[in-house]
This record gives structure tokens, C-alpha cells and sequence, in this order.
């Protein structure tokens, strides 16, 4: 079973340890990802503030070249690179014109009709329906589930059923044993593309939902969004300084505690590339009793 | 052979000065058919008319052209003029030389051709005209009102005070609705049972109403004057003929933890109970799906302590067949509830109400007595927040519209509650206040100024419980975008306003159209409000839209005059313009197939199956189309649809049309 | 070909039918329609691929009605004219027992019209590869090259009817071309009044012709008639994805409507 | 000799176009005197069968036009007619039918201004493409006659 995979710039740099993570559990589970061969850039998040045909145009010539390699579906795990392709492939299927006027500006032929999956959907299509033979650990950890802003919303793109309260993830930590907690920030955004120019805000932002996250006991945070992962993970320091607090809670990536779970060795979930220390989740683990 | 005389009017000098009348007039005399042409200034005026109807008598006319303005100006003057001569009015047309000729066309050659090949066509459409008669259909001058709500209430009394009989089905067991659940009414504050419930009483007492509580419409069939309706009465187990409405028997009835319907389950009731101390009637019904007697056959209580023996668990529904000239549908509305908001924890922290909940708190009646205490523990919350447009306006919740009453109901509740707590705090997120109406806005700036309720304009993201409070999550709009929180006792939304869960059932029931959020549809946006498209069902309050109650009011009182004015005569006359399906001699009876795909066709469910029988035997010989002439409004949908023509349009016949389009293009048909 | 004689042999033997349509050799070994009244004849029944003909549409005829009780042996294509009759509130006043020979060339016999359209769906035809290519063939033309294309093929026609006689959905016992009040179609076989018979006949028959083909096949001067109603249905199931023949309750396209129903063409 | 003036039939409904042509008169707004007008309670009613025989029978033209979508004083008559127009439409073309020769539109009654200007348009285009022969060039010429005599009767 052959996927389509569209890294887009994060998984290939500052969080390749998603895709590290992804490949990996992907294997165990019998699923090839062979990445879309030539992609480019999605545009997030400059271009569709600045030119509508480029904002179509860039995803678009992603969805073309899966099209021309064959791919019937595509996953992409960064919330982002979701958010630009569905929206340019909404706007192809919407709309006759724009599909002439993009296929012209890309110079390719272009139908759109590829699938694009969110990391959700590609783990309940490929990896759940196996997940239980291949899943031999126990997380065995409170975890707080934070999906930001892109993964949820919006609705009519992400197609979550309750995107101010998704529990995507929460179902996919209870199948890793671990215990997701009830919280109140899963949704609240991190600060996402301010990450550089206001370290501050960012700060503030992603502090709050440390904050909680602490407050409520949670031994661990899980994220799907690489934006996310390196606000909360990267920007520690500056949190550290705003709350005036340390709070040491890892930030594991959905497919790396679901590889945990599965017996995947830390290092080649890439649990080694975080900031945060991660053996505090890791030693949580402890065998699933059969 | 027709003898057609043909009319051209000047219009003073409107049509005179750019078509030669008299030539056009010529022209016609000559068409074959036309017995008599003539022209004259002006043929609407009272000696043109003279002339036409002279002319008719004259000459023996068998129909009759007139060249002037648009028909949708004088046809029916010129019908008439018809009629007083003795011919059929519908063997009159129009030839519209006016609109669509003289006004829009220079004076030249080709002007008054067009005139002449006007003249010509309605000339070939009078020789296909076949007289027609006005469809006289009895009226059953008994009202039937679906819904005892405030509308359902009022639009009873109003048709019943006009002196008609009406059948007021209601499927609780007492009328009063929605607005006997609320505290005080906008923009007044004056209390909503006290206004309500002597309406309730008169109801009750009315010589022309018949109440039927607890019951339900099984089905409506027929049309317009005459309905046929099955009323189902629901199993009371209570016999209302003996019944006193004393109370033993809920006072003893050891069921009383089954959640409130009337306090918005703030409260719990008994199996065997009346909705609340004013219902009318105030007598019990038993809750079956509750009752020990009906579960497990054991306790009997309520049987063993009723002094006038009045208990009857073995009472069944009963089916009553109602005949019905016009209904009322005021089946009302519903809020969205729980699960709808899983970021506002709705359901799941006990102090996260709704507006209803709220009123039921604020209401005297209430299971506070009016005291607005907190669900969860019975303190006073010292904070609340009010969240407008909780659901509305919200295309991710798939609710597009507004609720419309929120902006009022959640202003009253705000000033309600401070009225009760002058030092509480009153916050309310809303979106835009929406207060269109007479003093609605005053009321609302009264909350924001007089009782300085803090509106804050923004949306409301989560909320979460922290130590004992709930934190409201927002963003104020009007502060440059700032988040806030707010530590609240209490928060109440005002949840949109729904059709109700059997409202797709109802309309299905009554063959009426409704829209994708379930809300009934009226007949035209605009100029047809209360009418549904099908004859005879009108709409009244929150099932058409959501609606406060002097909206409802005033919908209902307008329904019910809508039915008065049927009902002022004994048949009602309606144009002969309606779709026909042809008739022939056995063995086919009809050209129609019977393929019945043209049911689907008809905006106004016109088209029945029909079962064509031998007459002795009663065996069915052929199942056809047949029109429904007292639904059917002439549209001819159906007639461009049937594959083999067996549908014909009245006035605008195939004949017609085609003989038209001949003459059109000068080929004689 | 024996399991179906003796299937056939059951259902008169217990009184399920009276009448059965099926297949029998032809002196020139082509298979045609025979009607078997009773167990004994059932051994001339034979079903191959060569049994293109679409039964059903004897089932409108008075003297087949008498029999009441009907089987038909039904190959896909009048399955599916079947489900649409039925949808179109046809065979009311007859009981018809439903056979067909699937492709592991087993005998079915439905219990009922649900069954027969769950049999359908399963086994929904594809329009055929010939049919493609000629479509393909036409709709490449330019639209000049088709009139001339059409009107060469209409000139032809000699106003039999053929195509009507032989259609199951043809089944008005009163035609439009016999209305005269008005004579809405030209009575003599000359083009204008032939395109006006073909164009009408094409579109009563949009969305509900079941691509059986006999009308094509019939045509005794050898006209295409089929290709307008195959096109009719590919654009009605483009359009507004609705399939004749295809579900009791019906997907007739013409009979209803979305709002956002879409058209390029309306100013 | 003279320009050729096109025939152009117009089948509108009774509430919309028809008002709409009435308004473009009370308004004075000038076009082209070719146009007949056909009235119908609906664009429901309109046949295409009409549309067919006004074809043969000498029209060079043909508007067919209603309420807009959702404006129907009968709820849906138009929408029954835009689908039997899609379909109707796409089998002229598909036997090769000059469809250019009808044009479909919505005008309202308030439209009168559009009314006008759709008439212009299309007596333009029709000018343009000169007169409607492809059917007579059908037949030949004295049956047609024989037949015309003959249902004259």
C-alpha cells in the first residue's frame, strides 16, 4: 500500500523528528510513504496574505506532481501544509475557473481530485485498524493532547466533528495506554508563526498552556503540529522567564509516543532532537501486560 | 366557425401615436375567424366598453380581442365587459399593443407590423379558447390550530371570537408553551404567566374552541376548505371527566426524581403530574415510560388514593377524525441543548445553563422560588456571564442565522439578575446587539446604563472550571483585540433557536415545505408571510423562524384573519385556471399512464393517484394522474412534464400555446 | 440450461407462475422470445449472451397481463427496466416472478423488486465500450459534421416506430406522435417531422432509458437511435448523478431539482 | 435589398420576464421591434416541443426566459424547466442543433432595463448569423408546402 507523503519545510528541518517518528511507525505497521518527488513549498503563511493565485498555485503544483506520480492519497502531518493544500485543492474543485487559471500559472496538468489526509486521518485509516498487535508498551503517563489552532480548524478543511473540542488524539493516547487529561488550553494557539519576530508573545501564549498543562498533572504534552512542537519546546527559556517557573514537561510528537508504544528505540523516534529531555515520559513506560 | 371581434384601443394618443390603430384594425378584419374589428380612443373607458359589449351583441361575437395595454393592466376590466354581454370571460385576451409595443418601438412600418402579428396571435389564441367556469369549492367552516403556545393561543381566539369553531390540538398536556416557562417579558418586565394565563383560561372556556391536550395530528389529507385530519388523543390514564385536579394522587406518587420538562430539568416531578400549578387543564396525565404501575405492574397508588376514582390504566390512544376548513400550524420552536458545546462544558459543569434554565431560576414559579441560585450548590453566584449567540450566526455549528430573541432575552436576564443582586456583576459577550423594535433598544441601554451590565464585544473560545469557578475565555473586540478572563459563579448561553426535533415529521405530515433548518416555509418571503404553499395551512410563531412573542402574536392574529376571510363565505371561488387530466372513453378512460412521475412535479402536491374502477364490480380498470383542482394554482408544470400531453392546462392549453406560436410566424394553425 | 428448465418447471409445478418469458432457438439458432405456458414446454429454454432482448416490455402487453401470474427471465439491461417501471408505478395490477443468470451462470429467482434492485446496484452496467466510441466518434465532430451526421440518419427513417414498439419505457398507450389536438409531430416520414419524433422520443426517454440497446438494434434502416438517450443518461448522471433504472423509489432527473442546480448557459 | 430582419419568438413567464417587458414599456426603454412575446403562467409550462415548431416554422430566434432561481411565484416551476433546459439544450447539441439560436435567460420584473437589453443583444446576434435554414433545407420544399396547405385547412 503505497501513501504519498508531502514533508513541507519543518519535517525536513526543525522537527524531522516528526517524520523520523512517522516513517518509523509507518514501518512497523506495513504502510510505505514514498514522499511526493520534486515538491515545493506550501506557502504558509506569507503567500495567501500577499497574492491569492500564488497561494493556490504553490500547493497546487504539489497536488499535480502527486497526481502525476500516481499517488491516490497524500498525507501531510504538518497542520500548516494541511491547511494551504486543502484549501487550494477547495478552491480547484470549487471553482472551474480557477482550476483553468492555476493549471495555466503552474503550467501542469492538474485535476485536484487527490486525497489529502491530515496525520488524524492517516492514523485512523492505516495505522489503528493494526495498531493493537504492534502496540507491546503501556505508556502509562498522564498526557495532555494540545492540537494549537491549524490541526482543528478550520472545520470545513480539517473535517473534525468538534474543532473547539477535537479528541483525536485523546483516543489514540488511550490505545498507547497512556491517560489524556481534561484540560482547558488543547486549543489555545502557541503563537505558531510569531516564533521569531515576537518571542515574547510566544512566551506568553505557550506559557499559559504549559501552565495548565502543569497545573492539571500532566506528565507529558502530545502535539501533531511541528509549529507547536518547537514553541513549546524550543522557547522554554523565555517561558521560564515569563512565568518565572521551570516546568520540565516533555513535548512528544503524536507519532513518536505512538512509537514508543509500539517498542520503536527512542532514538529512532528522535526523542534525542528535543530541548526538553524526554526520558521523563519515556520511563513512564512499562510493559502491556498481555 | 368563430366569430371574433377584435378591439384596438389608442390608449389616447399611447398606442395611437406610434402604431396606425386604424390599419392594425383593417389588417385584423381580414384575419379568418374575425367577424368585427373596430378602433376607438379609449377602450377601458365606459362607453368603450359600451362599444364592446354592443359590438358582442351585435355581431354575435364568440370572442373577442382587445388591442391595448398590458393584460395584467385591464384584462379583468375587459372580462368583465365580456361577461355583461353574455359571453364566457375567458373567451376575451388581450393583445398587449401598449407595454410591449407603442411604448417601446419607434412609429414605423415594422411597429405596426409587429402590432398586426400580435393581434393576429391572441386572434388564433381566442379560436383555441374554450369557455371556463370558477371553480366553487365548500368550506368547512371549522379552524383547526396545531400548537398551544402563545401563537397557537392567540390565533384560536381570534378566529374563535369571529364566531368559526376551533380545534386547539395541543401535544403536551396543557397549552401556555414556551412562554409559560418564562420569568418577566422584554421590553416591559412585566410577568409572563400574568399575561399568559387568563389568555390560557379564556381558551379553556371559549363556547367555539375544542382543547384537545396531550394529542397529536396523525395525518392531514384533502385541501383548502376541506381537510381531513386524524387527531391521535394520547392515553392520559387519567379519565378528564372525573378528574377534580385535586393533587392526591401526584402528592403521593413515590416516582419524583423524573427530571422537570417545565423547569428545563432544574427540578424533578412525579410519574403521574400536571406540567406546572396553572396549566390548563389543570388536570394530571400519567408518564407511562416512568411509572412503576406501567413498568412492573406494581404500586397502583395514584389509582388507590384518587377520591373521584378517576385513575384508568387501561384507557388507550384514541383516533379522532376532524373535518377542517383551514389550519393554523404554531408548533413553536426549541434551543439547542448539551453536546452542541463542548468547549463551553455545557452539560458538563452543573452551572453552565441555558437561557430557559435561567428563566425557570428567575421565574417565581420556579423551583427557586425566583431566587437565582446556582444549580450546582444553591449559592448566589456573586458573577455571571451571559454568552449571546451561542450557536447562531455560526456556519462552523452549521447554524447560519440568527436567533433573533437572544440579544433581548439575555439583556432581561442580565437586568433581572442585577435587579435581584445590586452588587453582583453581569457580564454578556455578544457579537452586534440586535435590538430592531419598539423600546427594545431603550431596554437595552437601560441593562448597559442604568444597570451597568458590562458588555463586552467579543466571542467566548472556552471554558473551563478552576478551584470552584468557571473561567470564561474571550476576546474583547473593542479593546484592541485583548483576551479576557473571567472568573464566574455561573454562566448562562443563549442558545440558538431551533426548529423543533418532529418538526420534518409535522411538515411531512401536512405536506407543507420547510427550509434546510427544519423552520416551515411560508408561501412568499415577502408578500405571503403567514401562508404556507399549500392552500389553506398557515404558519404561525417560532415554527416558520425564530420569533419573540409580540412577532408571534401578531403572525397569529394575522393567520387567523388570513382564515376569517375564508371562512366569510360558504365556497370559495378560485380561477379556473388549473391543470387538467383528459378523460376518453374505455378502455383507456385517460391518455394517462399512470407513470405518476409528475406527483413529484407539482410544487403544491396537486396530483393524486387516482384508481379508475368498473363501476359494478369495483375492480380497479387503470390507476392515472388526476389534479387536485382545489390545490392546483395553474403553474402548467406538470403539463410540460407529462410525456404523452395527457395534462392540459386550463386557459393555457397546448392548443393554445402551439395555435400562438403558429399564428406567430404567419402560418395558420 | 437445464437447472434453468427445471427452475422454471418449479415455478409452474407450485403455482408461482402461469406465463414465462424467456429464451428459445430460432430455427437459424438465434435466440428469441418464446412464452411457455405450462412445466412441459419449459425444455425449450435456453439463455446465452446472444439473448440481448428486453423482455419486459411485453410486460405492458393486455394479453401477456392476462396470465397475472408472469415470470420473465431478465438479463441485466431489463432488470433494470424492471426497477424503473416499478418506480414509475407500472405492473400494479400483475404479479411478476423475476429470474436471471448471473455470471457464474447460476439461476436467481428474486422474492421481490427489492431484491432485484439490490441485485442492480451490485451489478451496475457500465455504458458499453462501443457505445463510448461512437459517443466518442460523434462528440468529436464538429457540431456542423454531427447535424449532417444526424440529419443523413433522420432522412433515412421511415416513421415504423420500431423503436418505440420494441422500448419498455415506450409504454403510453396513447403516444404523443397519435395526438392531433394538437398534431404535435409531422405525420409523413420526411426529415423535420422525423428529427422532431427522434429528438421528443430522446427526451422522454432521458433519464429513464435503461441503455438496453433494441432500439438501435431494431432500426430496420439501421439508425442509432440508442446513442441520443445513452448520451442523455451519461449527461444526466454527470449533471445531477442521477441513474435510470436504478433505485425503486427512483432518481428521475427530470422530475426534480436542486437549487444549485448548475448551467453555464442562462444569461 | 433590404437588412435582413430576424424573427425572434420570446416564451417568458407571466410574473417575471412578462412584467419585466411590461416595466421596460412604462419606462419608454427603446429595442428592437422583432420580438414576438409568448406569454405562459410559468416557465414550468414552457414545452420544448413549442420551442421545436416555432423552429420549424420560420423563427430565426428564440428567448426563452423566467424568475430567477428562488423567485418563482410557484416555488420551483423554474427550477423544473432550468433541468429540462440543461437537458434539452445538451441533445440539440448533441444532433448538431445550432443552439445559439436560443437563448435562456432570468429577468425579473424589475428588470425591464435587461429585458431591452437581451432583446437588442440577441436581434444582433441573429442578425449576424443570418436567417434560420437548416430545417427548411430538410425537406423538400414542395412537400412542405403541400403540408402547410393541407393543416391550413
Amino acid at each position: 500500500m503505497k501513501v504519498g507523503f508531502y514533508p513541507g519545510c519543518s519535517l525536513e528541518g526543525s522537527s524531522k523528528e516528526y517524520s523520523k517518528s512517522l516513517f518509523a511507525v509507518a514501518k512497523i505497521c506495513g504502510i510505505t510513504l514514498r514522499e511526493i518527488e520534486d515538491w515545493s513549498c506550501c506557502g504558509a503563511t506569507a503567500a495567501h496574505n500577499l497574492n491569492h493565485d500564488l497561494a493556490i498555485a504553490l500547493p497546487a503544483r504539489t497536488i499535480a506532481l502527486a497526481e502525476k506520480q500516481g499517488f491516490e492519497q497524500i498525507v501531510i502531518p504538518c497542520a500548516a501544509c494541511y491547511g494551504r493544500l486543502a484549501a487550494a485543492q477547495q478552491a480547484i474543485l470549487g471553482d472551474e475557473s480557477i482550476l483553468a487559471r492555476t493549471q495555466k500559472n503552474i503550467d501542469m496538468e492538474l485535476t485536484g481530485k487527490v486525497q489529502l489526509l491530515t496525520i488524524f486521518e492517516f492514523l485512523q485509516q492505516y495505522i489503528f485498524p493494526v495498531a493493537d498487535k504492534h502496540i507491546v508498551n503501556k505508556l502509562n503517563q498522564k498526557t495532555a493532547c494540545y492540537y494549537g489552532c491549524l490541526l482543528a480548524r478550520p472545520k470545513d478543511l480539517t473535517k473534525l466533528e468538534h474543532p473547539e473540542n477535537p479528541m483525536e488524539m485523546e483516543k489514540a493516547m488511550e490505545k498507547a495506554g497512556a491517560s489524556p487529561i481534561d484540560w482547558a488550553f488543547k486549543t489555545e494557539c502557541c503563537g505558531a508563526g510569531f516564533s521569531m519576530s515576537r518571542t515574547d508573545l510566544v512566551a506568553k501564549l505557550s506559557g499559559k498552556i504549559l501552565e495548565d498543562a502543569a497545573d492539571r498533572g500532566a506528565e507529558s504534552i502530545v502535539v501533531a503540529c511541528p509549529m507547536c512542537h518547537s514553541n513549546l519546546d524550543l522557547r522554554r527559556p523565555e517561558i521560564k522567564k515569563q512565568l518565572k517557573k521551570d516546568i520540565n514537561i516533555p513535548v512528544l510528537f503524536i507519532t513518536q509516543a505512538l512509537g514508543l508504544s509500539m517498542g520503536i528505540p527512542a532514538c529512532d523516534l528522535g526523542l534525542d532532537k528535543h530541548f526538553v529531555p524526554t526520558e521523563k515520559a519515556v520511563s513512564c513506560i512499562v510493559k502491556k501486560e498481555a | 366557425m368563430a366569430k371574433i371581434g377584435v378591439f384596438i384601443c389608442h390608449c389616447g394618443e399611447n398606442i395611437s401615436a406610434t402604431i396606425d390603430v386604424a390599419k392594425v384594425a383593417e389588417e385584423a378584419s381580414k384575419m379568418p375567424g374575425v367577424a368585427y374589428a373596430m378602433d376607438y380612443k379609449y377602450m377601458c373607458s365606459d362607453p368603450g366598453q359600451t362599444k364592446i359589449i354592443e359590438a358582442i351583441k351585435e355581431h354575435q361575437l364568440t370572442g373577442i380581442v382587445v388591442g391595448a395595454c398590458s393584460p395584467r393592466m385591464h384584462e379583468a376590466t375587459f372580462r368583465k365587459a365580456a361577461e355583461k354581454a353574455g359571453i364566457n370571460p375567458f373567451l376575451c385576451e388581450i393583445a398587449n399593443l401598449r407595454e410591449h409595443i407603442s411604448w417601446v418601438h419607434p412609429r414605423t412600418e415594422a411597429t405596426t407590423q409587429k402590432a398586426i402579428d400580435i393581434v393576429r396571435t391572441i386572434v388564433n389564441k381566442v379560436k383555441k379558447d374554450t369557455p371556463l367556469y370558477p371553480i366553487k369549492v365548500p368550506v368547512t367552516k371549522t379552524a383547526l390550530v396545531i400548537g398551544g403556545g402563545i401563537a397557537g393561543i392567540q390565533a384560536a381566539l381570534d378566529i374563535a371570537n369571529a364566531g368559526h369553531k376551533v380545534i386547539l390540538v395541543e401535544k403536551s398536556p396543557s397549552i401556555g408553551g414556551h412562554m409559560s416557562q418564562l420569568s418577566e417579558t422584554f421590553p416591559t418586565l412585566d410577568c409572563s404567566q400574568c399575561i399568559l394565563t387568563p389568555r390560557m383560561v379564556e381558551v379553556a372556556q371559549h363556547p367555539n374552541i375544542t382543547l384537545h391536550t396531550f394529542a397529536e395530528v396523525e395525518s392531514v389529507s384533502g385541501f383548502v376548505g376541506n381537510f381531513d385530519v386524524k387527531v391521535r388523543l394520547k392515553a392520559r390514564s387519567v379519565d378528564m371527566s372525573k378528574c377534580t385536579g385535586c393533587g392526591a394522587c401526584w402528592q403521593k406518587c413515590p416516582n419524583k426524581k423524573i427530571p422537570d420538562e417545565f423547569n428545563a430539568g432544574l427540578s424533578f416531578r412525579t410519574a403521574i403530574y400536571s406540567p406546572f400549578p396553572q396549566a390548563v387543564p389543570n388536570k394530571p396525565v400519567i408518564d407511562r415510560a416512568n411509572c412503576t404501575w406501567f413498568q412492573k405492574q406494581k404500586c397502583g397508588l395514584c389509582k388507590k388514593t384518587c377520591p373521584a376514582g378517576a385513575i384508568d390504566y387501561d384507557m388507550q390512544d384514541e383516533i379522532i377524525d376532524l373535518k377542517i376548513g383551514a389550519i393554523v400550524t404554531a408548533t413553536g420552536f426549541d434551543i439547542k441543548h448539551a453536546d452542541f458545546f463542548p468547549e463551553y462544558g455545557y452539560g458538563e459543569f452543573k452551572d453552565v445553563i441555558d437561557g430557559l434554565q435561567f428563566e425557570r431560576l428567575a421565574s417565581a414559579s420556579g423551583p427557586t422560588g425566583g431566587e437565582i441560585r446556582r444549580p450546582s450548590d444553591g449559592t448566589v453566584p456573586e458573577k455571571i456571564v451571559f454568552l449571546a449567540c451561542s450557536g447562531s450566526r455560526d456556519k462552523a455549528k452549521g447554524i447560519e442565522y440568527c436567533s433573533k430573541i437572544c440579544c433581548m432575552y439575555t439583556a432581561k436576564h442580565a437586568m433581572l439578575y442585577k435587579h435581584k443582586h445590586h452588587h453582583g456583576d453581569a457580564y454578556v459577550f455578544y457579537m452586534d446587539i440586535r435590538s430592531a423594535g419598539k423600546n427594545y433598544d431603550e431596554f437595552v441601554r437601560r441593562a448597559i446604563e442604568e444597570d451597568d451590565v458590562h458588555y463586552i464585544r467579543g466571542r467566548v473560545s472556552r471554558i473551563y472550571e478552576k478551584n470552584g469557578k468557571l473561567i470564561v475565555k474571550g476576546v474583547d473586540t473593542l479593546m484592541n483585540s485583548e483576551s479576557v478572563e473571567i472568573e464566574a459563579d455561573m454562566v448562562v448561553l443563549a442558545t440558538a433557536a431551533v426548529a423543533n426535533p418532529d418538526a420534518e415529521s409535522v411538515a411531512q405530515k401536512m405536506h407543507i415545505s420547510y427550509d434546510k433548518h427544519h423552520f416551515f416555509a411560508e408561501a412568499h418571503p415577502k408578500l405571503r408571510p403567514v401562508e404556507t404553499n399549500t392552500a389553506g395551512i398557515m404558519l404561525a410563531g417560532a415554527c416558520q423562524t425564530a420569533k419573540d412573542i409580540p412577532d408571534s402574536v401578531s403572525q397569529a392574529s394575522a393567520a387567523a384573519s388570513k382564515i376569517i376571510g375564508l371562512f366569510s363565505t360558504d365556497e370559495m371561488t378560485r380561477e379556473p385556471i388549473v391543470a387538467v387530466v383528459n378523460r376518453c372513453m374505455p378502455p383507456l378512460f385517460t391518455t394517462c399512464t399512470g407513470c405518476l412521475l409528475c406527483m413529484e412535479v407539482c410544487p403544491y402536491h396537486a396530483i393524486e393517484r387516482e384508481e379508475i374502477k368498473d363501476r359494478r364490480t369495483g375492480e380497479v380498470l387503470k390507476v392515472a394522474a388526476k389534479v387536485n383542482a382545489g390545490l392546483c394554482q395553474g403553474c402548467g408544470t406538470c403539463v410540460a412534464f407529462c410525456r404523452n400531453k395527457s395534462i392540459d392546462l386550463q386557459g393555457f392549453s397546448n392548443q393554445q400555446m402551439l395555435s400562438e406560436v403558429m399564428a406567430l410566424l404567419n402560418k395558420p394553425f | 440450461m437445464k437447472q434453468l428448465q427445471n427452475k422454471v418447471a418449479e415455478l409452474f409445478a407450485d403455482g408461482t407462475i402461469s406465463l414465462m418469458i424467456g429464451f428459445k432457438n430460432s430455427i437459424s439458432g438465434q435466440p428469441v422470445p418464446c412464452f411457455i405456458e405450462n412445466a412441459s414446454e419449459t425444455e425449450q429454454l435456453i439463455y446465452n449472451k446472444d439473448c440481448k432482448n428486453n423482455l419486459s416490455v411485453y410486460l405492458h402487453k393486455p394479453e401477456v397481463k392476462q396470465a397475472k401470474k408472469i415470470g420473465i427471465l431478465a438479463n441485466i439491461a431489463t432488470l433494470r427496466s424492471l426497477v424503473q417501471l416499478t418506480s414509475e408505478n407500472q405492473f400494479w395490477d400483475i404479479e411478476k416472478t423475476v429470474l436471471t443468470i448471473n455470471d457464474q451462470e447460476e439461476v436467481l429467482v428474486f422474492g421481490n423488486m427489492e431484491e432485484v434492485e439490490a441485485y442492480v446496484q451490485a451489478n451496475f452496467p457500465e455504458f458499453t465500450e462501443e457505445e463510448k466510441k461512437l459517443l466518442e466518434k460523434l462528440e468529436a465532430m464538429t457540431r456542423e459534421e454531427r447535424w449532417k451526421y444526424w440529419t443523413e440518419q433522420f432522412s433515412a427513417c421511415i416513421k415504423c416506430y420500431a423503436c418505440r414498439a420494441v422500448c419498455p419505457m415506450c409504454y403510453c398507450q396513447q403516444c404523443t406522435v397519435e395526438c392531433n389536438q394538437p398534431q404535435w409531430i409531422k405525420l409523413s416520414a420526411q426529415t423535420t417531422g422525423n428529427l422532431e419524433w427522434h429528438t421528443m422520443r430522446a427526451m422522454h426517454l432521458a433519464g429513464r432509458c435503461v441503455n438496453c440497446g433494441e432500439c438501435g438494434r431494431i432500426c430496420p434502416v439501421g439508425i442509432p437511435v440508442h446513442l441520443l438517450t445513452v448520451k442523455m443518461n451519461q449527461d444526466l448522471f454527470e449533471e445531477f448523478g442521477s441513474r435510470s433504472g436504478y433505485s425503486l423509489k427512483g432518481e428521475y432527473a427530470l422530475n426534480s431539482f436542486k437549487t444549485e442546480d448548475k448551467e453555464g448557459f442562462i444569461k | 435589398m433590404s437588412e435582413f430582419e430576424p424573427k425572434i419568438v420570446a416564451f417568458v413567464c407571466n410574473w417575471c420576464t412578462y412584467a419585466g417587458a411590461d416595466l421596460a414599456g412604462t419606462s419608454r426603454t427603446q429595442y428592437a421591434p422583432n420580438v414576438r412575446i409568448v406569454r405562459f403562467p410559468c416557465t414550468g409550462r414552457i414545452d420544448f416541443m413549442l420551442l421545436m415548431k416555432a423552429f420549424e416554422n420560420g423563427a430565426d430566434g428564440i428567448i426563452v426566459s423566467g424568475c430567477h432561481p428562488n423567485d418563482c411565484h410557484y416555488t420551483s416551476g423554474n427550477f423544473h424547466a432550468r433541468r429540462r433546459w440543461i437537458v434539452f439544450r445538451s441533445l440539440l447539441d448533441f444532433i448538431g442543433f445550432d443552439t445559439d439560436r436560443i437563448t435562456f435567460s432570468w429577468v425579473s420584473a424589475a428588470e425591464g432595463k435587461k429585458w431591452a437589453g437581451l432583446v437588442d443583444e440577441v436581434t444582433d446576434k441573429i442578425k449576424a448569423k443570418g436567417p434560420f435554414t437548416d430545417l427548411d433545407k430538410l425537406d423538400c420544399t414542395k412537400l412542405k408546402e403541400m403540408y402547410d396547405e393541407a393543416i391550413a385547412k
